[in-house]
């Protein structure tokens, strides 16, 4: 049995931190920030677990209530309210548990920052959006909580606001996501249109009776309705899930403190796109052609910004992009109908993503906020327990059973192989050599930080006197690196576990038990994994079954060549970067998407606005025609004026002339 | 002629009388008796207001073989007549007394205008309205002169003096055009005549002239020309004089005139004075802009609200009258306000006629600052103020008469001459004061009081403004 | 026989010539004085004529009017003119101009 | 063709040509004299039409009078002969051409052929008295009221003339005993207490 | 019922209450200061204590009192207000007091003026949204340009006088055909009651030509492309008080109007005229987006941003006729309740960045953007609240501004898929300029010592932010209050709009 105070708990508690933590940031201290954030996230994440077990195990049905009315206008009705089924009730437990972790970690990882307490605000407001993104029952608070997190990881990218690309990249992230919300918002438009509802429910109830309807949007081109629908709000999806082409915002979000790279660029609000296309299932199965989009973008994802990854130096920027790469095969998971495998993919990747980010994080807190991976190297001997846990997240990251994201890939590949629609072939290809390419920069990456030779010097006479000067040498560090502190490794242990065994123990029931049930709609038609599962024999031969698969040599093969370059012969990745030449070039430069926005869109944008306001605001509205009517008038004038002569005689005949005027006008003229 | 001839004549009588009385105590009593001589005209004034009201008829009275009319009309235009004179008579005493100008001649003339105002709105016959418009315009020559060893207001007076004459001359011609179609100079007379008349032309040739005439005392273009200068060039309490109670004498001129003598002729002299209207709402509007002179610029803005004063008589209603009326009076209310302030700031040796002397006059006197942009904003039509509410009534006239093109024409002047009603605003209040000895204020307490109700009055008005309206159309509707 | 048409023309005659007096006149206000009178002359002839020929007196009567009153403007007029003088030493039309624009 | 339409052209001749002179000579005596044959000429058309009155107050109010007065102002103002002007000349064919266009929209629209009348009998001999008396009956009893404003009238015209042209002279001296008698010491001599003026500036310069 | 004549209550006492803080004089600064706050006040409370008395059940007018004004023209002294009105009252007597809190110290010479101008402005002002006589209406709809001429002229910045000029010219151009218009009207009916005008059956003709005359004369006050070049000089010259009054609510007088007089009045010229409407709201839209994102000057940017912003109102007003052609009644009403919403949204959004940019210019004494940085560093909860209504102004869903643009954009898709593009076209520019002017104020480094040495926002500072945050919020999170509000009359508008009066 849910009740509606519990949900309302799970989520305020977070917000009523947040509010603290933010209002009173003088009177309560670091302490006090970080104590109610963490109690009220606390309790959002014990209650998440208490709604979860009580509607897998304690047999709860399915919360779906409104709490208030936002609007009602005529029939027309927006609601607040949730609905928590099994699909919201795993998501509240992934968010809230991240969550929670980072909290946990940043009492560490912060704590030297002076924006402590703001910080801890901050994560803790995600966390409340986030929820009611994922536990809403409707459109609006959806949308609510999508721009919500959205505002958050504004803020938090830009954290540290005194850096320049900080707050470009907060706002490179806001305005790249509001591209996919501007379809998002449209596409909610277009469900009330045709469905005249805002609701979950009514709107998967109503949703058969779209099929057959269509809308003239160019005339003489009449579109499926389901189509537009779902085409629209998948475009809100890619912006915030960072899919091809609205990625881009998403690897300059590493500005932001580490842990909100976990938290949010790679464990929850990013996968929000994720979760969306899931909950809207009974919509997206009408419309073919939207999950052929869907599958082609994220497995486009998927392959080609993973290669991204393999060029970045910046510790950070591998994982982004390697999230990127994730997202995508979490997309082409939802295109191939395989909704569960996405859900279950985003599960996995959240605890080894995060896990992934806190162990990067806890890299960089020890090199002193040096990301460069070219002057780090060796560091398996200083931290061994961020080594162990990033590796467990690594392998999971690369799908080597039996780590949990060997399952969830592992069905995705198998979804995207045996789906039939339009662009899977191409999508197949692409999660297939995604493998490849995942597991070469996940190697990579842990090569260069923990393997090979210290590439920094420890100089401690340099750091004393340095010690704030920012124009210090790279990759000279003050004191030898060492293992971080407890609030940081807790959380990596705590995410390390699910890493490596939440994926063997879920993927029975998430992928082929239903676990879903009326959450998850899928189409007879379309039902990848319907079919997977009269191939599934259980875990343990899913897992030995695996040696037999395509991606685990292909795994294998990326782990091999990327052993070779960095622990044996680290020169041939030079020769290798030079032999691929101006391919190497345009994978570096991420196939140029920055340049080609910034100049079309941002400085395209600026040049437009300065014409239309030099020439057409000041230059036709207010030069011509305001200020040109008011020159005219005053030229007028001054002809006028001099015809007031001062002349008796010009006055004189000014008179006479309109006397004949007069006599014309009217006593000829209105003679006639 | 009988005794209730007489008696209907009263209030000129006396005015006539007093004249006298007050020519002979001047004559004798020498520059002693400055003060009593204003005070005495300011008692003839209130004297004559109280005969004007107290022969009061509901019903239109004519005396003296019809040369005569008393009516509501009338009696409106006289009682305000009376007003705006006493309101030059305080505003200007203390600028006269300290240029040393003749007070008694002043008064006198003032109040043979005033005579000839209240005889030429009664007036019942042509030769009644020409004997008065002569009345009036000949003590305007001599006023204008008045300041005698001012070269600009000799000048003034005699441009005055030369287009007067021939605006007369014209006006004679039309008139003996009109006797020579109708056979009778009486008004009353000449309508019912008109119908039937076979010299239909002449009677139209006549009206033109008749049109001339009545423009040119308005200063409706083109027979404005005299009027800028005469406003420049005079004495400042002149210019004020000039520019309210014979404007009300034109309206009576021109209702009597048009309304009482030619409505068989109204199609034509409707469209002409529509064409006037534009004209001078042209010229109003446009070249005030270009002015730097206050008193000029006045000047005008005078035109241009004569045009919209001629958009209501051109509709040729009763409604059209009452809103000529209205218009006519407001303006007067606005008119002497506004040369009061500039009476109020001028002192010896400083005219304050520039519109940049009242640089910063928010900073020294912000109650006279205030008082002078109530009659801005009266001025430029913007509601609350009583300008708005003439404005409004002149163009429903036109509106309701279907001539909505003209309305937009008034529309546009509106908008045009805004801008520097504007500017005089932008000059008191956003503009630093020019230097310390510039600006000072009159110390003369009446005039600072009465100035004030003035002022004031064209916001009270605008609230309650129905009374005026309702006089006003009682002179023409029953 | 003189027909009514005789008189009025001569007085639109006169009238013109006046009134292009007014205008044409560029050298001393005292030509415009007296073209002011020969204006109202040639008005007066109007009033005769007619008042002769309709029968009835009142044309007369205004003229007598006109006449006392352009009596009365001629003296303001010339008053005006002497006070011209004496301020600016000359009446030449052409030098008025002080007050313009 | 008649005696008296002989008499008319004759006359109308004059009158005009008198007119045309007064605004086109340059000598304003001359102007004035030829003014005065044109107001001559007149009183005898205004004789042709039975206004006898009229006529001879004409003659004797404003020949006699009025233009006297016109001479002796011209004569007392000793005004030069001005020189006509460049733009005269210029725009003199302007002036005329529109003072024709004046008289000829006048004359068309007049209606000259519906005046083409006899006169009828005159009035004042058929009501069996002279013109004066007609005159006068109708100015005293109809036309009172405007008899009594002209006067009116004519009294402006005195006050206004000798309000502007009547100066007292303000430039001489003349004693007054009565201010000589009241003045005290204390309007004579003011001691007024002033600083003394700094020194330093001036030792600096 | 009757009742106190509250609404005659509302306009004098703040009128006449500009007497005593006129009287109190240049000398006593203190004492103007607190009268007017104390008739802000108290037309504010005798606001509120209307709202129990007050129904939002019917659409009809309440507090009504009428009184025979001009018997020759059958002018009433008029009154009431329904739903629509009574929020944009609500609005005008909240944002008041805070301007006058505003103003306390901002403004030093002349505090008595500068005061009881701010009173009379708002007497007119509530006389405008009050007034159910049209000459009435004008009256007051015209008496409002002169304090704020005064307001911009006397305290404004170093262009006041072209741009005071500019601002009064605009308007009385727009204003007086709508006059010629109301006059015709007038001769038509007989009478100036709104309603009776409402009711007027007209020609398509003299619709048309009406319909142009109110357009022209609202389009100027809203403003709309391209009449709109006389806000941004406004509001950059304008001292802070008069750019929050003229942002917050002289705005949406332009949309009142609109809705009082042109849509019911010529309900057919409109329908046939709507395309117009519609692309000019969305020229504002995308075109004034462009041109906010490359200004250099704080207020200038936030000008251009209303005009935007209002281009939704105008695009909720003009698409019911496009719904309604289509028979979705609801979401007719829906687009005019968003464009309601948007306008009281506006209201604070726009009166509360205007404040913010107060705050600093206090300071600094620019507006420039280049001359500001890295305020988060040194006035943090100053930052807070800019960053807050920042991102009210861009929409974001729990803030107010979302509420209406999101209605707009649901109900414009029910008319047209490419109108609802692009309007939504806003999320992405607007979110645009906003967040560049964020990020060059509030992000980044103090760029000199004197922006490091701003002290962060004093007590009464933050008071004001705080209240209009309070209702930026309270809308945002639960619009219903209002949209019960406004329901009833909007729904007897579109009920209204559906029936042609050929």
């Amino acid at each position: 049995m849910i009740v509606t105070s519990t949900l309302l708990a799970i989520v305020l508690a977070p917000l009523i931190g947040a509010l603290l933590a933010g209002l009173l940031r003088k009177q309560i201290g670091r302490i006090g920030a970080h104590s109610v954030t963490i109690l009220g996230v606390g309790i959002a994440c014990g209650l998440s677990l208490w709604v979860f077990w009580q509607l897998v195990w304690g047999g709860a049905a399915i919360y779906n209530h409104n709490i208030y009315t936002w609007f009602q206008i005529g029939s027309i009705g927006a609601h607040i309210g949730f609905q928590i089924d099994r699909l919201s009730a795993l998501m509240m437990v992934v968010v809230s548990f991240v969550s929670l972790m980072v909290h946990i970690y940043t009492v560490g990882y912060m704590a030297e920052d002076d924006g402590y307490q703001r910080f801890f605000a901050y994560i803790a407001l995600f966390t409340f959006f986030m929820l009611m993104l994922v536990m809403s029952n409707n459109f609006l608070q959806l949308f609510f909580g999508w721009e919500g997190v959205g505002l958050v990881s504004y803020l938090l990218i830009g954290f540290w606001y005194g850096k320049p690309s900080a707050s470009r990249a907060g706002m490179k992230a806001f305005i790249v996501n509001r591209v996919g919300d501007l379809g998002f918002v449209l596409g909610i438009a277009a469900v009330l249109y045709f469905l005249g509802s805002l609701s979950y429910s009514q709107v998967f109830a109503h949703a058969p009776s779209l099929v057959g309807r269509g809308i003239e949007i160019i005339p003489g081109h009449t579109w499926s309705a389901a189509t537009l629908i779902c085409i629209l709000l998948f475009i809100g999806a890619m912006g915030k899930s960072a899919q091809v082409p609205l990625h881009v915002w998403l690897p300059d979000s590493m500005e932001g403190p580490t842990p909100i790279s976990a938290l949010i660029h790679a464990a929850t609000m990013v996968t929000a796109g994720v979760f969306m296309v899931a909950r809207m299932s009974p919509l997206f199965e009408l419309s073919t052609t939207a999950l052929s989009m869907v599958l082609v973008i994220g497995a486009t994802g998927a392959f080609f910004l993973g290669l991204i990854g393999i060029t970045q130096w910046d510790i950070k920027r591998v994982i982004a992009y390697s999230t990127l790469s994730q997202l995508g095969y979490m997309m082409a998971a939802l295109g191939a109908s395989a909704y569960a495998a996405g859900i279950f993919h985003l599960m996995t990747h959240a605890f080894f993503k995060a896990l992934l980010f806190l162990g990067a994080g806890s890299v960089i807190m020890a090199m002193h906020h040096e990301q460069d991976m070219r002057y780090m190297g060796g560091l398996r001997r200083y931290m061994p327990i961020t080594y162990f846990t990033m590796w467990v997240g690594a392998l999971a990251l690369c799908g080597i059973p039996p780590f949990s994201g060997f399952y969830s890939k592992d069905a995705i590949i198998d979804a995207v192989g045996m789906s039939h629609i339009w662009g899977s072939g191409y999508a197949y290809w692409c999660v297939l050599l995604g493998v490849f390419v995942t597991a070469t920069y996940t190697f990579r990456m842990m090569y260069l930080t923990f393997h090979g030779k210290e590439r920094f010097r420890v100089d401690q006479h340099a750091g004393h006197v340095h010690h704030d000067d920012a124009q210090h040498e790279r990759g000279v560090l003050a004191h030898t690196p060492h293992e971080s502190p407890w609030v940081v490794t807790l959380p990596l242990v705590l995410l390390a576990i699910p890493s490596l065994l939440v994926g063997m123990f879920a993927v029975q029931p998430l992928l082929y038990g239903n676990f879903f049930g009326s959450a998850i709609f899928v189409l007879p038609a379309h039902n990848v994994l319907g079919e997977m599962a009269t191939h599934f024999h259980g875990t343990l031969a899913l897992t030995l079954h695996a040696v037999f698969t395509a991606p685990f040599w292909i795994a294998i093969a990326g782990i091999v060549v990327t052993s070779y370059i960095y622990l044996i012969n680290p020169a041939l990745a030079d020769v290798i970067k030079r032999a691929l030449g101006p391919i190497y070039r345009v994978i570096d430069n991420k196939f140029y998407f920055d340049e080609f926005y910034d100049a079309v869109f941002a400085r395209g944008g600026v040049a437009l606005g300065r014409v239309l306001w030099k020439r057409a605001d000041d230059g036709a509205i207010d030069g011509v025609i305001v200020n040109g009517s008011a020159a005219l008038v005053n030229r007028v004038a001054t002809r006028a004026r001099a015809l007031q002569s001062g002349l008796l005689y010009h006055y004189a005949f000014a008179m006479i002339l309109g006397l004949i005027l007069l006599l014309a006008g009217f006593v000829f003229v209105g003679h006639a | 002629m009988s005794w209730n001839d007489v008696v209907t004549l009263l209030p000129e009588l006396y005015l006539t009388g007093a004249i006298c009385v007050l020519l002979l105590l001047d004559a004798f009593s020498g520059a002693r008796h400055r003060a009593a001589v204003h005070w005495l005209s300011m008692l003839v004034l209130v004297v004559t207001a109280l005969l004007v009201v107290a022969g009061h008829h509901t019903n239109p009275v004519t005396a003296f073989n019809g040369m005569y009319i008393s009516d509501t009309l009338a009696e409106i235009l006289k009682l305000f007549a009376l007003l705006s004179v006493a309101l030059v008579f305080v505003y200007g005493e203390s600028y006269l007394c300290e240029r040393k100008v003749a007070i008694g001649e002043f008064h006198t003339l003032m109040l043979f205008g005033l005579l000839g105002i209240m005889l030429l709105v009664s007036a019942g016959n042509l030769v009644m309205v020409y004997l008065g418009v002569e009345l009036v315009t000949l003590s305007s020559y001599a006023l204008v002169a008045l300041d005698r060893d001012s070269p600009r207001s000799t000048e003034a007076a005699m441009k005055y003096f030369v287009l007067g004459a021939l605006a007369s001359g014209l006006l004679l011609y039309g008139m003996s055009m009109l006797y020579g179609a109708t056979g009778t100079l009486d008004l009353t007379g000449i309508a019912s005549t008109l119908p039937f008349t076979p010299h239909h032309t002449l009677a139209v040739f006549g009206l033109v002239f008749l049109i001339t005439g009545i423009a040119f005392k308005f200063g409706a273009a083109p027979f404005h020309m005299w009027l800028p200068d005469v406003y420049e060039g005079s004495p400042t309490p002149v210019t004020a004089f000039v520019a309210s109670a014979p404007k009300l004498a034109a309206v009576g001129m021109a209702l009597r005139l048009l309304d009482l003598g030619l409505m068989p002729l109204a199609p034509y002299w409707r469209e002409m004075l529509a064409v006037l209207a534009v004209a001078s709402l042209a010229i109003g509007s446009l070249v005030a802009i270009v002015q730097t002179n206050l008193k000029r610029m006045l000047a005008y803005s005078t035109i241009g609200h004569m045009g919209f004063l001629f958009l209501g008589l051109s509709a040729g209603t009763a409604f059209g009258n009452a809103a000529a009326v209205f218009y006519a009076i407001v303006y007067t209310l606005m008119s002497t306000a506004a040369f009061g302030v500039i009476l109020a700031l001028s002192r010896a040796g400083f005219e304050a006629d520039k519109i940049d002397d009242l640089r910063g006059l928010n900073q020294r006197s912000p109650w006279f600052a205030g008082m002078m942009a109530l009659v801005m904003f009266s001025f430029g039509g913007v509601p609350p103020l009583l300008g708005f509410f003439a404005k409004l009534l002149v163009l429903q006239a036109a509106i309701e008469a279907h001539m909505l093109w003209l309305a937009i024409v008034g529309a546009v002047a509106a908008i045009i001459s805004l801008f520097y009603y504007l500017r005089v605003v932008k000059v008191m209040y956003f503009d630093k004061p020019a230097d310390d000895s510039t600006l000072s204020i009159s110390s003369d307490a009446s005039l600072r009081w009465v100035l004030s109700l003035n002022a004031l009055s064209l916001l009270v008005l605008g609230v309650f403004w129905g009374p005026l309206l309702d006089w006003c159309m009682r002179a023409f509707v029953g | 026989m003189i027909t009514l048409a005789h008189y009025i023309v001569l007085g639109a005659v006169l009238f013109c010539i006046a009134v292009a007096g007014i205008f044409i006149n560029r050298k001393n206000v005292i030509v415009l004085l007296m073209a002011i009178e020969l204006m109202l002359l040639a008005v007066n002839i109007n009033f005769i004529a007619f008042s002769r020929f309709l029968g009835d007196v009142s044309g007369q009567v205004f003229v007598f009017f006109i006449l006392t009153v352009a009596a009365a403007e001629a003296a303001i007029g010339l008053a005006i003119l002497t006070l011209l003088f004496r301020n600016r030493r000359t009446i030449n039309v052409a030098e008025f101009d002080d007050l313009r624009g | 063709m008649n005696i008296q339409l002989l008499a008319f052209y004759f006359f109308a001749f004059f009158a005009v040509l008198g007119a045309l002179l007064v605004i086109s000579l340059r000598n304003p005596v001359h102007a004035v004299l030829s003014l005065v044959m044109t107001f001559f000429s007149v009183a005898c058309i205004w004789m042709l039409l039975d206004a006898e009155f009229l006529a001879l107050a004409l003659i004797v109010v404003y020949v006699g009078a009025v233009m006297v007065l016109f001479l002796f102002v011209v004569m007392m103002l000793d005004i030069k002969v001005a020189a006509a002007r460049e733009g005269f000349i210029r725009y003199l064919p302007v002036g005329i051409g529109v003072a024709l266009i004046m008289l000829a929209e006048m004359i068309a629209l007049i209606g000259v052929r519906a005046m083409q009348v006899a006169p009828p009998p005159n009035p004042a001999t058929m009501h069996g008295e002279s013109n004066v008396a007609w005159i006068g009956q109708a100015l005293y009893t109809h036309y009172l009221l405007p008899f009594e404003v002209a006067a009116v009238i004519l009294t402006v015209g005195i006050v206004a003339a000798v309000a502007l042209t009547l100066r007292q002279r303000t430039g001489v001296r003349h004693q007054s005993a009565a201010q000589q008698v009241a003045v005290v010491a204390r309007d004579r001599v003011r001691l007024v207490s002033m600083p003394a003026e700094r020194s330093d500036d001036g030792a600096k310069s | 019922m009757t009742h106190w004549p509250f609404l005659s209550l509302l306009i004098w006492v703040s009128i006449l209450g500009a007497v005593p803080v006129l009287l109190a004089g240049d000398r006593r600064p203190r004492l103007a200061r607190w009268l007017a706050l104390l008739v802000a006040l108290l037309t504010l409370a005798i606001n509120l204590a209307m709202l129990p008395g007050f129904s939002d059940a019917t659409a009809a007018m309440q507090f009504t009192e009428s009184h025979l004004w001009i018997r020759a023209l059958n002018v009433h002294y008029a009154l009431g207000v329904d739903g629509i009105a009574m929020a944009l009252i609500l609005l005008t007597t909240i944002t008041t007091v805070l301007v006058i809190i505003g103003a306390w110290e901002a403004i030093k010479t002349r505090v008595h003026q500068y005061m009881a101008a701010m009173l009379i402005l708002q007497g007119f002002m509530i006389g405008v949204f009050a007034a159910t006589d049209a000459l009435l209406f004008y009256v007051f709809f015209e008496a409002q340009l002169i304090p704020m001429f005064i307001l911009i002229g006397v305290w404004g910045g170093p262009r006041r006088v072209y741009a005071s000029i500019k601002f009064f010219l605009y308007t009385f151009l727009g204003s007086i055909f709508m006059l010629v218009g109301l006059i015709y009207l007038y001769s038509r009916a007989g009478t100036f009651d709104i309603a009776a005008l409402q009711a007027l059956p007209l020609g398509m003709d003299a619709q048309t030509w009406l319909f142009f005359a109110f357009l022209l004369a609202f389009a100027v006050k809203i403003p709309m492309v391209p009449v709109h070049t006389w806000l941004p000089d406004a509001h950059v010259e304008a001292p802070t008080g008069g750019s929050v009054v003229l942002a917050a609510v002289m705005l949406k007088i332009g949309a009142y109007g609109l809705i009082r007089f042109a849509l019911p009045i010529t309900p057919d010229a409109a329908q046939h005229y709507a395309w117009l409407v519609i692309g000019l709201s969305l020229i504002a839209v995308i075109y004034i987006g462009f041109v906010a994102l490359v200004q250099e000057d704080m207020k200038k940017l936030v000008a251009y941003s209303s005009i935007a912003h209002m281009g939704f109102v105008t695009l909720g007003l003009f698409i019911v006729f496009m719904l309604i052609r289509s028979q979705q009644g609801d979401a007719a009403e829906l687009g005019m309740q968003g464009a309601m919403v948007q306008m009281i949204s506006h209201g604070f959004v726009s009166g509360a960045l205007f404040s913010c940019i107060g705050v600093m210019y206090d300071r600094m004494h620019t507006r420039q953007i280049k001359d500001y940085g890295g305020l988060a560093k040194v006035m943090p909860w100053f930052a807070a609240f800019m960053v807050f209504f920042a991102m009210a102004n861009v929409g974001l869903p729990g803030t107010s501004g979302f509420v209406g643009e999101f209605m707009v954009i649901l109900a414009s898709f029910a008319a047209n898929p490419w109108l609802a593009l692009l309007a939504a076209f806003t999320l992405v520019i607007g979110a645009g300029y906003t967040l560049w002017l964020v990020k060059r104020v509030v992000w980044g480094e103090p760029p000199n010592a004197h922006v490091a040495a701003m002290p962060d926002i004093n007590a009464r500072e933050a008071l004001v932010l705080a209240v209009f945050a309070a209702f930026v919020l309270a809308i945002g999170i639960w619009p219903e209050p209002l949209v019960r509000m406004l329901d009833a009359p909007v729904g007897q508008l579109v009920q209204t709009l559906g029936h042609s009066k050929l």
